[in-house]
């Protein structure tokens, strides 16, 4: 039995979502029969890196600003858990980051670099009016 | 952000009563670590023995008091720290910058 | 601060997945700032409607056929939860179901007692292609 | 659907261990039982103390094992009910039908 799912979520451009998100998040990995890994690892991964996105989308993309809006959207497909964060901001290059460790007592920097670490594929693409970063695990 | 703060001899026990420290309440413990340095404090012990999840700016608001304190010749040590959490400090090799102790006890020892 | 968010799951039209809607509707309740009441309780609450109604969903409309597709949205407005199941079933008429008291030993019909004995307002509608659920609690 | 399965003089302890009983896994329940009375095991004790979470299909079979049991002259009993588990019995009145008790040694030896 292979699984399917689809949840969309959309919140105001506030970090007080995180925990929420980051908890559906969990329940979702938790859930997945296919997965053959550590359950409780993937769980904590996902919040993790759903904690980051958003973050991110919030601070860098929405300046901060409460009336704009995040949307997520987390969905099951070919056996690949894919999970999209969009932002209305100007974007950045993914590619083009320092890697942490050559400033390694910085307060910032080490967001993308997680999830890079934690996910199989990591893109971020312009859209008509924003940017979506999506990341993707394999669940075998 | 909800933090319980003892002072033990020359020591500030700072404990993080939070299942989660990331971008929503991190900012908050860095302000805490702020006044308590202003006010001459500079040996500090962060107890997460209560946080099951810490994203990179929980680990950058740790960052910040850690250059704090070593500036003003103090220290900044941590304890208590859950297995994923311990798992985020090795991801980010961090494990390398923090003295980690198992509880309080041993970490306020540490400075004896 | 009002609270504000839109959640929308599909999943396929199977039982399985009705444990992690229902942790998704808790986790929601959970971190509503605006209930004054017992929080444990609502979250308890809103899990069992999304737990009836889905079921209902998936037997009754759905005829238990496991391709067909399930969809919930939960979002609140004007601080009022609303949780609406879609079906893409025949429809019935929610105002003449038999009181659960005439018959307390049957093992089946009291999913919509439930529903309604637990939230404010509950209405079933037809649409182009089916029907849905609306179920709404006051969150003052 | 995990239960555990015990007798104890002529009467069988089942526990359900799932944190959900629901319409996912409550057929499997109602099977259960109706192959313990298929056997001649007409005296049971439902011990629902890992059960967070009861739904109408999952007092459906409750009540089914109770009508089944009872039609054969035995009986159905309860035990172990966690407080939200509790108020569904309640809020659709059949805590009038079913025998509850706290625990199962209480339960069992209402058999005696
Ligand atoms: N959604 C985004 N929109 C615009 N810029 C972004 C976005 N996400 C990340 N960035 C840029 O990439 C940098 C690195 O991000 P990250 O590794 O998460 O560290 P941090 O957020 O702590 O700076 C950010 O400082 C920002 O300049
Ligand atoms: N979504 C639906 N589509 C069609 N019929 C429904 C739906 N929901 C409920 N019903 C009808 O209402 C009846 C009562 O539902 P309910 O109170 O949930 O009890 P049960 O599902 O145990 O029969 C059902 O038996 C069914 O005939």
């Amino acid at each position: 039995m292979t699984d399917k799912l689809e949840v969309d979520i959309k919140v105001p451009n506030q970090t007080r979502y995180l925990g929420l998100i980051g908890k559906i998040g969990e329940d979702i990995a938790r859930t997945l029969k296919r997965f053959k890994g550590d359950r409780e690892e993937l769980a904590y991964h996902i919040n993790l890196v759903l904690t980051e996105a958003i973050s991110n989308a919030i601070r860098h993309a929405n300046d901060d600003d409460p009336d704009k809006e995040i949307h997520i959207s987390i969905y099951i497909k070919d056996q690949k858990l894919h999970i999209r964060v969009y932002d209305q901001g100007e974007g950045f290059d993914i590619t083009r980051l320092p890697s942490p460790e050559l400033k390694y007592l910085d307060e910032h920097g080490r967001g993308v670099y997680i999830i890079r670490s934690l996910m199989d594929e990591v893109t971020y693409k312009r859209l008509k009016d924003g940017h979506v970063l999506e990341m993707i695990k394999s669940l075998h | 952000m909800i933090v319980q703060i003892e002072e033990k001899d020359n020591v500030v026990l700072i404990q993080v009563k939070e299942e989660r420290l990331d971008a929503h309440n991190s900012g908050e413990l860095k302000n805490q670590m702020l006044n308590l340095f202003e006010e001459g404090k500079n040996n500090l012990v962060v107890n997460l023995v209560d946080v099951r999840f810490v994203d990179s700016s929980g680990l950058g608001s740790l960052v910040s008091g850690f250059k704090n304190a070593s500036a003003r010749n103090g220290s900044l040590k941590l304890c208590g720290l859950q297995p994923q959490v311990k798992s985020m400090f090795e991801l980010t090799r961090l494990h390398r910058v923090f003295e980690i102790f198992p509880d309080s006890e041993e970490a306020l020892a540490s400075f004896e």
